[in-house]
């Protein structure tokens, strides 16, 4: 197994990010803890987890589009070696759109409902690259050509909802490599879509890092979209990355309990049909505090009483460029319970 | 704001009324508002003194009557131009009465031409609904008019002084044509809603323009009235629909003065520098006691308790202009009828608690107007509910809507209820004949008596002899007591410091030619 | 004869336009023809993109909506010509599990009368106690406690919504249950407990399931038998195994080769059949076979004028295609497929109606 | 397009007819008549029967009705009591409403819209509470009091602005429209329309009140919930300027609510012109509408309701085109 | 952290219980608990929750706190409202005497009462009779098949018409058409409302009507008529209530409107705010306390009760809730 890393600065360096959303009337809330990764040119990375660990937050933060007011943001973010927070709002707004870019879940809220596609479009090919009139126009007809989109004069004109769900997305995704962004964020660009046409997009995303070496976040809860597109994949459970490690070696060799439960509850396509799956108990809502010790505790199966002694340290397998969070990994005898 | 922005001589008085005219032709009105307006334009034969009650020359300067009371001849002014160019002669005046008296039939019924049926009733096809019929004839003879009566009547010579009769040039009479108008239904005839040069008449002021959508009327000086030229060269009538909007205006300096002043706002008005001048009472408002429709007002002594009930002089002190008095019968005392030897009826609650103690009665009024002689119905009503309730009696209030309250006064409907009448002219049978001439559902007085003494005045046309038969009446009826003579209010009027105001009538006849600027 | 017979099934919904007399002007073929059976203690699983009338199939089974034309037969009985007061007393047969476990619970009552509301409305249940006990087994056999009863939906996770939802089908007993996409809207940890407790419960009472969703891996993993559906067409119908085993029809392949798997090797290797272009509307759907604008294998013959019928080929394997044969023995090789532009009013997108504000 | 409208205006047609019937019965289920502003107090029962038999008052209400239908067929709506015909007095009266109303709008919208976009930008800082304060404040005043005060300010004691009527009275002008301001600027006669709208500035500041507050709000709602849209984080994530985002993307969404909200204001601006056009003595349809129904004037409550019921359907149906301008996601023909 | 050496069982589940997070705590509490709870919090609600239980306890407790007779006219000597004499606040009369000479604190403590029950009553007239036929309305057209949708099209047809007029003129047509008191008042008011309440019961039970538990309780066998009681219509209040709310300020309002126009209750007895302010309206110049204390009193009360209701929209409102 390889490790590909690039020496030169990555194109996006997250350090020890923790995001804290303090609301009037109630506790503040850790969304993100200490969570730390690194993109470089051509990269895809991947941040998977369920429903509300902080995923789609981190990826904000990184846009810089967290509100400020209610929301503490610590640790670093760089993008090409500037440090992100703290840059001044201007600066923020050209780096966006420019060399960030973001795709959203949802195409069809994502998109200005009023507004034609084409002028979404090119507003922001006048915003970043000073394209008028003309040729602004012809600009995004080729964008949306590229994408797939066919006879793309015409779609220029028309609104969101005049477009299906698959083309919606293409046009976001034309919009934002619209001005070659070298770090390009999805956040779950497929959740929304049927698979026939997810299989569509993530094709024109792998084709995107392939051709231009833009860097890519990728966010999803889908395992198998991980396993096709993703070169290392960040797990976050509860707000912190709980394994990370290159594709292989993670879907080869899982560690953490909730990795392993992750993949031995999902049916495949090819696996064993008579088998009953094999669950995580609970939910996401039974949680641990992490300053009290490992937030997955109550639904492990491996849970010690050594689990809650504090916030489990992060591991590091020797050679393989793989951690984990868990304080009692699999190889380790596990009690009965 | 700011008017009159044309200064001195040239300036335009600006009134505010609460409607405009509902025809310019006098003979379709029957309203005070309209008539305000048309005596600025049109004269008639008689006319009251300024500032007064009493009845002086119009376009006659001096008027007779035959002993009989059937023949009246009038000696018209000399020179009296009228606003189209034409001379008034007797000619003239008798084109009035023609006309008058070949109405077609839709004008043969108090809904069209109210007064002339009343006064006159004399239509040479067909008869008058009223079953009026009192004119024989005009006939003219250079500047004298003689009209021929049929029968006397209290109605004359007041009547001659309406603003109904007032007399239109004959240039004018040749241009309307009244036997194009169908039927109120179908609408009243152009000419008489808006401003079309047909109407001419011999008053200090024409007509100039009626604007219908700002509710605005405006006259002009007549340059070549017979009269004093008028002092201001333009009115403008303006309609406001509240009376606290018509003190703002007049506060702002928007309009220079306005009728019917609220009684709470006189003193204020006054304060603040603008002239309320004081008018002379020429109006009664009772308290009516329907004795058909509850038997318990039936028995006099009821009725006679009730009246003593009733506190009247707090009424004046607290609810009305200053000026009012208590009223002892049914016409205020500056009319010939008035008697001194009526019964009279004091406060006594204690002698009307025994009687009253006990008893429910039901009380209508008024809710949403504001008459001459009542000016807050509400409040008289409230006052007059808490003498009521001191001796014991439980008030069953009804109130009504005004469009709903008189018909429902006429018909009977109402037991106890308050309600008055400003006088047309000087003439008592103007009051008391509007009541109790004959057996009406809004009294449910059956006192045939008092009927009999009232036909007799009716047709009286000595004013002495009409006076005193008018005082026997009156004293009968204060002692039958169909209902409680409350008071009579002098209406006030106010005007803005910078006008000379014109003398203030009790008949609310003011003459705007009267007005200049200060 | 099998337990639920559905055969050719048409729903089709009219397209109104106009503000006065909203003349109808077209229809959407939601459903144009689709047959199934599922005996007892049988799973049918019913796959399909979004849009392509599979929660319409499971609608019209329990006559929630008009059928347009053909039969649903439970235990011989036609359903679909019974009177609406005659139908209201077959319900009890069939039940249905709803996709968002927290909508389909009214969010005002306690589970008490959530699940006793159906005892009630059929006369089942007998006294209250008794109804009590029923209720408190049918929680029991959802793994939830008898104390949830007088608690209300909002008190539950998302997954326990869910076993409450199933709680609610299984206290009427029902031969039939429908599950329209009973997983989709859960975490995919919980995901896998409400799969496994369908199956534990199928097992236990041998109740037949029809599973409608729209992620392969769950149907196959919970069907006997799987219906793919393209367009209000079923265009492949076999056992669960089968159809993974050796997809026939094109549509299937290139959908399961859409289907992303949990593992970088087999990822690598996955042979892949990318469609080009969207679902076209049912309102307008293609002449002939419906999948022909989209089928890499689509050939100028046939497949653009004549619908084709669902045959079995193999055994307990039906396919609505043309070429199969000649697509299986290699004869026809698939080709590029230019996507078509879907004009915008045929999307099968809801427009919303805007409703004016409430005036306040 | 063209047929959504036709359609649309047809369907005015039943509705009128449903209330033409309603409003027929109903007027004449009121208590009292039309003698009482047509006599004086001292007429007797024969005189105010007579007048309701030259009235038609007598006779079945289905035969009033149907003399009213044969008229209105010719757009004849019968004569006020004061003998004009309704539709002269509602042609000459309307443009003082429509006037007066759209100044009230064109303050509520200028006024309301900025103010709730600001609130919204500000939510919870002084600006947000005191426009919120304020506008709720101006919903809980009755109009009437509120138009009291303003002219005992701002005309009686300031003396800054007139408390009545459209013009100074006795102004003379050109008449074109009936819009004394239009008129004033068309015709050149600049004074008339200064003095014009000096005159509106009371009665629309009181009329506008309600609107005012009402649109304020609903675009600070609207502008919040708006801000919250995915698609506002998608022009942010674009890197578009603020006023790009602000204009094109919050302004324009949020604007779609309150355009229908001003659609339905139209009623409440024409029920608060009765109110305000007497106080103000401003002369339109209102004051006209009031006074016909203290009189009992059957004919002109019949033509005026009618036609505030065609201007609301007609304003809401414009603002339905315009929506489907601004929102292309709606389309007419639905 | 040092753990004890003997890790039990039972102590890792209590551990475990300790520490995680109460689930019902994560997964809400009831809609009406959480409107609640985000109510509690919201000062707009609280502002207005202190205002509204301020003048109903003062309506209600009006007699027993008016100091004086409101209808006795016991100072008639000191008051002439003609020659602008009036008596303002004093020891004996707080907030002065009216123009007929009472306790001016006394009629305002009793026009409470009226207030509270004109808003009250107009409210709960507009919303049954609104209710009833939005209700209708929206269960016929529910209901689905064609007698259900002419139901529904005809009742609508008929809101819509009523819509069409202004409010106020429905109003003025009622209270003229009862002729003046203060049940008149109330009918009119209401009646105004009722458009309003029945387009949005309707609307709102139509939205009901397609959710996913109306739909389980069909295939459940439950009857037509039994859903829409039982499901579509509770969960269809929401906004009615919230409307309600409103309206209890506009009716108050309202009433001050109406009565301005003549058509206010006349009934001296038991005087209503409205119809106070409309009163004092002519004696502003001379006697500005008689018509400050009611206008503020009806200001004061309908932001009281419109801050609620805008507090409960946007409580209950789910875009709103972050
Ligand atoms: N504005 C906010 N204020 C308070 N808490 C927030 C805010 N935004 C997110 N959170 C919380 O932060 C946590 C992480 O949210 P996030 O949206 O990143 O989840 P996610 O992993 O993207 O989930 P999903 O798969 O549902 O999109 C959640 O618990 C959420 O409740
Ligand atoms: N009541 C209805 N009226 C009109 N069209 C309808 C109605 N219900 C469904 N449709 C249309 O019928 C088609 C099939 O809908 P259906 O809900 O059965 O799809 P589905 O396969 O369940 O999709 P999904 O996966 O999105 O739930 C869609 O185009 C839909 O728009
Ligand atoms: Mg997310
Ligand atoms: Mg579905």
């Amino acid at each position: 197994m390889t490790v590909r890393r690039e020496p030169a600065t990555p194109v996006l360096t997250v350090e020890d990010l923790s995001i804290t959303f303090t609301q009037r009337g109630a506790a503040p809330t850790r969304a993100v803890d200490r969570v730390s990764f690194e993109i470089g040119a051509g990269e895809v990375v991947g941040l998977v987890g369920e429903s509300g660990c902080g995923k789609s937050v981190t990826a904000l933060a990184v846009m810089g589009l967290l509100a400020d007011r209610n929301v503490e943001i610590g640790g670093r973010i760089a993008y090409a070696g500037t440090e992100l927070l703290g840059l001044p709002r201007k600066r923020m707004r050209d780096l966006r759109g420019a060399d960030l870019a973001m795709i959203f879940q949802d195409p069809l809220s994502a998109l200005n409902p009023v507004v034609p596609v084409g002028r979404q479009i090119t507003e922001m090919l006048s915003r970043h690259r000073g394209l008028r009139g003309r040729d602004a126009d012809a600009e995004a007809v080729q964008l949306l050509g590229r994408v797939g989109i066919p006879d793309p004069e015409r779609r220029l004109k028309e609104y969101p909802h005049q477009m299906s769900g698959g083309m919606r997305q293409r046009a976001m995704i034309a919009m934002a490599v619209s001005c070659g962004p070298r770090l390009l964020i999805a956040d779950e660009p497929t959740t929304a879509l049927d698979v026939t046409i997810q299989a569509q997009v993530l094709e024109l995303l792998k084709d995107l890092v392939e051709t231009e070496g833009t860097a890519l976040l990728m966010i999803t809860h889908d395992l198998g979209v991980v396993a096709g597109l993703c070169d290392r994949v960040n797990v976050l459970y509860a707000g912190r990355v709980v394994e990370a490690a290159p594709r292989h070696e993670l879907f080869g060799n899982p560690v953490h309990p909730y990795t392993t439960g992750l993949l031995r509850s999902i049916p495949r396509m090819d696996g064993d049909r008579g088998v009953p799956l094999n669950p995580i108990r609970g939910s996401v809502n039974d949680l641990v505090a992490w300053a009290d010790g490992c937030a997955f505790a109550p639904r492990c199966d491996r849970y010690e009483l050594e689990c809650l002694a504090g916030t489990p340290a992060v591991t590091e397998l020797p050679g393989v460029d793989h951690e984990h969070r868990c304080v009692n990994p699999p190889g380790t005898p596990a009690v009965v319970r | 704001g700011g008017v009159g922005d044309d200064g001195g001589d040239d300036q335009t008085f600006i009134f505010g009324v609460p409607n405009l005219p509902r025809s310019l032709d006098p003979i379709f009105a029957n309203d005070g508002e309209t008539f305000r307006v048309t005596r600025q334009v049109f004269d008639t034969l008689l006319d009251h003194e300024s500032g007064g009650n009493e009845m002086v020359g119009g376009l006659a300067e001096t008027w007779d009557v035959s002993d009989d009371g059937l023949t009246w001849t009038f000696n018209l002014r000399d020179g009296v131009e009228f606003h189209d160019g034409e001379t008034l002669d007797a000619a003239a005046v008798c084109a009035n009465f023609d006309r008058w008296m070949n109405l077609p039939e839709p004008f043969h019924n108090t809904t069209v031409a109210y007064y002339y049926n009343n006064l006159f009733g004399s239509f040479t096809d067909g008869e008058s609904s009223t079953g009026n019929d009192f004119l024989v004839g005009c006939s003219a003879d250079g500047l004298t008019v003689t009209i021929q009566l049929k029968e006397t009547s209290a109605n004359f010579p007041g009547a001659f002084s309406m603003a109904t009769t007032a007399i239109l040039s004959p240039g004018s009479l040749e241009q309307i044509d009244d036997g194009a108008f169908t039927g109120i239904d179908d609408g009243l005839p152009d000419y008489t809603q808006d401003v079309t040069g047909i109407l001419a008449g011999t008053g200090p002021f024409q007509l100039d323009s009626w604007n219908h959508a700002q509710d605005e009327l405006t006259l002009t000086r007549f340059d070549d009235y017979w009269g004093d030229p008028a002092g201001v060269s333009r009115i403008v009538f303006k309609a406001y629909d509240d009376e606290t909007a018509l003190k703002q205006a007049l506060e702002a300096s928007e309009i220079h003065g306005y009728d019917l002043v609220a009684p709470a706002h006189v003193a204020e008005l006054e304060a603040a520098g603008f002239q309320v001048p004081t008018r002379g009472v020429f109006n009664i408002l009772y308290l009516a006691f329907q004795q058909e429709t509850d038997e318990q007002l039936a028995d006099l002594e009821v009725r006679q308790a009730l009246a003593a009930a009733v506190d009247r002089q707090n009424i004046v002190d607290s609810l009305l202009p200053e000026g009012g008095v208590v009223a002892t019968q049914f016409m205020p005392d500056t009319v010939a009828g008035h008697s001194d030897n009526v019964t009279t009826y004091s406060y006594d609650p204690d002698a009307a608690r025994p009687v009253l103690e006990g008893r429910t009665m039901e009380f209508c009024w008024p809710t949403n107007v504001s008459r001459p002689y009542m000016p807050s119905p509400r409040d008289i009503f409230e006052s007059i509910k808490a003498d009521l309730e001191a001796v014991g009696v439980t008030v069953q209030e009804k109130p009504m809507e005004w469009a709903n309250y008189i018909p429902a006064a006429a018909s009977g409907e109402c037991p106890l209820y308050i309600l008055g009448w400003t006088g047309d002219f000087n003439e008592g049978y103007n009051f008391l004949g509007t009541w109790f001439a004959n057996h009406t559902d809004e009294f449910g007085m059956n006192r045939d008596d008092i009927f009999a003494v009232m036909q007799r005045a009716a047709r009286e046309g000595d004013p002495d002899a009409r006076a005193a038969l008018l005082a026997e009446a009156s004293e009968m009826i204060m002692d039958e007591l169909p209902g409680l003579p409350i008071s009579s209010s002098p209406p006030s009027i106010v005007f803005s410091a910078e006008v000379n105001p014109p003398n203030v009538s009790p008949l609310t006849q003011e003459k705007f030619d009267e007005v200049s600027f200060r | 004869m099998s337990l639920l017979e559905v055969r050719d099934l048409k729903v089709h919904f009219p397209i109104r336009k106009g503000i006065l007399l909203r003349r109808i002007v077209g229809y959407v073929q939601a459903v144009d023809g689709v047959s199934l059976s599922v005996d007892r203690g049988q799973t049918y699983g019913l796959v399909g993109e979004s849009g392509c009338g599979k929660s319409t199939v499971g609608r019209a089974i329990l006559r929630l909506n008009d059928i347009t034309a053909g039969e649903v037969r439970l235990d011989g009985t036609d359903l679909a010509g019974l009177s609406t007061g005659a139908m209201r007393r077959q319900r009890h047969r069939l039940q249905m599990i709803f996709q968002d476990p927290m909508g389909s619970l009214d969010p005002r009552q306690n589970i008490e009368s959530i699940l006793g509301e159906g005892l009630a409305a059929h006369g089942m249940g007998g006294s209250r106690r008794e109804r009590r006990k029923t209720l408190i087994d049918a929680l029991d056999a959802v793994g939830l406690s008898a104390n949830a009863l007088a608690r209300y939906p909002h008190e539950f996770s998302g997954g326990q919504r869910q076993r409450i939802g199933i709680a609610r089908a299984l206290v009427l007993q029902p031969d039939v249950i429908i599950c329209d996409e009973p997983v989709s809207a859960l975490d995919v940890s919980v995901q896998a407990q409400v799969l496994n407790l369908l199956e534990e419960i199928q097992e236990q009472t041998g109740v037949a399931y029809v599973v409608i969703a729209h992620d392969l891996a769950v149907v196959r993993h919970i069907s006997d038998t799987v219906g793919v559906m393209y367009l209000g067409h079923i265009m492949e119908e076999a056992a669960a195994d089968d159809l993974y085993a050796e997809p026939l029809h094109p549509y299937t392949k290139a959908l399961m080769s859409a289907i992303p798997v949990p593992d970088p090797e087999v990822e690598a290797q996955r042979e892949r059949i990318l469609l080009t272009g969207d679902l076209p509307s049912p309102a307008n759907p293609p002449a002939g076979c419906r999948f022909s604008s989209r089928c890499p294998w689509a050939q100028s013959t046939r497949c653009h004028d004549e619908i084709p019928a669902l045959i079995e080929v193999r055994p307990g394997h039906r396919v609505a295609c043309h070429w199969v044969e000649e697509i299986e023995s290699g004869e026809i090789r698939p080709h590029e497929v230019e996507a078509e532009m879907v004009p915008a009013s045929e999307i099968g997108v809801e427009i919303p109606t805007v409703e004016p504000p409430a005036v306040p | 397009m063209v047929r959504y409208v036709v359609t649309r205006l047809l369907q005015l047609i039943p509705t009128l007819f449903g209330l033409s019937v309603l409003l027929f019965i109903w007027v004449r289920a009121l208590p009292g008549g039309p003698d009482t502003a047509l006599l004086p107090e001292n007429a007797t029962a024969a005189d105010r029967e007579r007048l309701r038999q030259d009235l038609g008052l007598n006779d079945p209400i289905w035969v009033q009705y149907a003399a009213f239908l044969a008229r209105l067929a010719q757009l004849d709506f019968g004569h006020t009591l004061r003998g004009r015909a309704v539709s002269t007095e509602l042609a000459e009266r309307f443009p003082a409403t429509i006037e007066l109303a759209f100044v009230a709008m064109l303050i509520a919208v200028v006024v309301g819209i900025p103010l709730g976009y600001l609130a919204a930008r500000n939510r919870g800082r002084f600006l947000d509470v005191s426009a919120v304060g304020g506008s709720l404040i101006g919903i809980c005043t009755p109009v009437f009091f509120l138009a009291f005060i303003l002219k005992e300010i701002f005309a009686v004691r300031l003396g800054w602005l007139p408390s009545s009527s459209r013009l100074t009275p006795g102004t003379s002008y050109t008449d074109i429209t009936g819009l004394r301001v239009v008129d004033g600027i068309i015709t050149g006669e600049f004074h008339v329309a200064w003095d014009a709208v000096v005159h509106l500035i009371l009665p629309a500041l009181a009329l506008a009140s309600i609107p005012l507050a009402v649109v304020t709000r609903m675009t600070r709602a609207s502008v919040m919930e708006t801000l919250g849209e995915d698609f506002v984080r998608t022009a942010e994530s674009k890197g578009l300027t603020a006023r790009v985002i602000q204009f094109r993307h919050v302004l324009r969404n949020a604007m779609l609510p309150v355009v229908t909200a001003i659609g339905l204001l139209t009623g409440a601006l024409l029920a608060g012109a009765v109110l305000t056009e007497s106080v103000f003595a401003f002369g339109g349809i209102g004051s006209f509408l009031f006074q016909a129904t203290q009189s009992r004037d059957y004919a002109a409550i019949m033509g005026t309701v009618l036609l505030i019921a065609t201007v609301f359907v007609v304003v809401n149906l414009v603002v339905d085109l315009l929506y489907t301008v601004l929102d292309p996601r709606v389309t007419v023909d639905r | 952290m040092n753990l004890p050496g003997t890790a039990t069982k039972a102590a890792k589940i209590d551990r475990l219980a300790e520490l995680s997070v109460s689930s019902s705590d994560v997964r809400g509490r009831s809609l009406w608990l959480e409107a609640f709870s985000r109510l509690r919090r919201s000062p707009m609600a609280i502002v207005g929750a202190v205002i509204v239980s301020a003048f109903v306890i003062v309506a209600v407790a009006a007699p027993l706190l008016a100091p004086h007779d409101p209808t006795a006219q016991l100072w008639r000597g000191d008051v002439f409202p003609n020659r602008s004499i009036f008596v303002g606040p004093r020891a004996e009369n707080p907030l002065g005497l009216d123009h007929a000479g009472r306790d001016l604190l006394s009629r305002m403590l009793v026009g409470a009462r009226q207030s509270l029950m004109v808003g009250v009553v107009a409210t709960l007239i507009g919303l049954s009779v609104g209710a009833l036929i939005g209700g209708v309305s929206g269960a016929a057209a529910g209901m689905g098949r064609r007698l259900g949708r002419a139901v529904d099209s005809v009742l609508m047809r008929f809101v819509d018409m009523l819509l069409s007029i202004p409010a106020l003129l429905i109003a003025i047509s009622v209270a003229a058409l009862l002729g003046p008191s203060l049940t008149t008042l109330m009918i009119a008011v209401g009646a105004a409302q009722v458009p309003i309440f029945a387009r949005l019961l309707r609307g709102s039970m139509l939205a009901q009507s397609r959710s996913d538990f109306v739909t389980a309780s069909i295939a459940l066998g439950v009857r037509r008529p039994k859903v829409v009681v039982s499901h579509v219509l509770p969960n269809s209040l929401g906004p009615v209530l919230v409307q309600g709310t409103l309206t209890l300020a506009t009716a108050i309002i309202e009433a001050a409107a109406l009565s301005y126009l003549g058509l206010g209750s006349p009934d001296i007895s038991r005087p209503e705010w409205g119809g106070m302010l409309a009163d004092a309206q002519r004696f502003l110049g001379s006697a500005p306390h008689m018509a400050l204390f009611p206008a503020v009193a009806i200001i004061i009360t309908a932001l009281g009760f419109t801050l609620l209701g805008e507090a409960m929209r946007e409580a209950l409102d789910p875009k709103l809730k972050k």
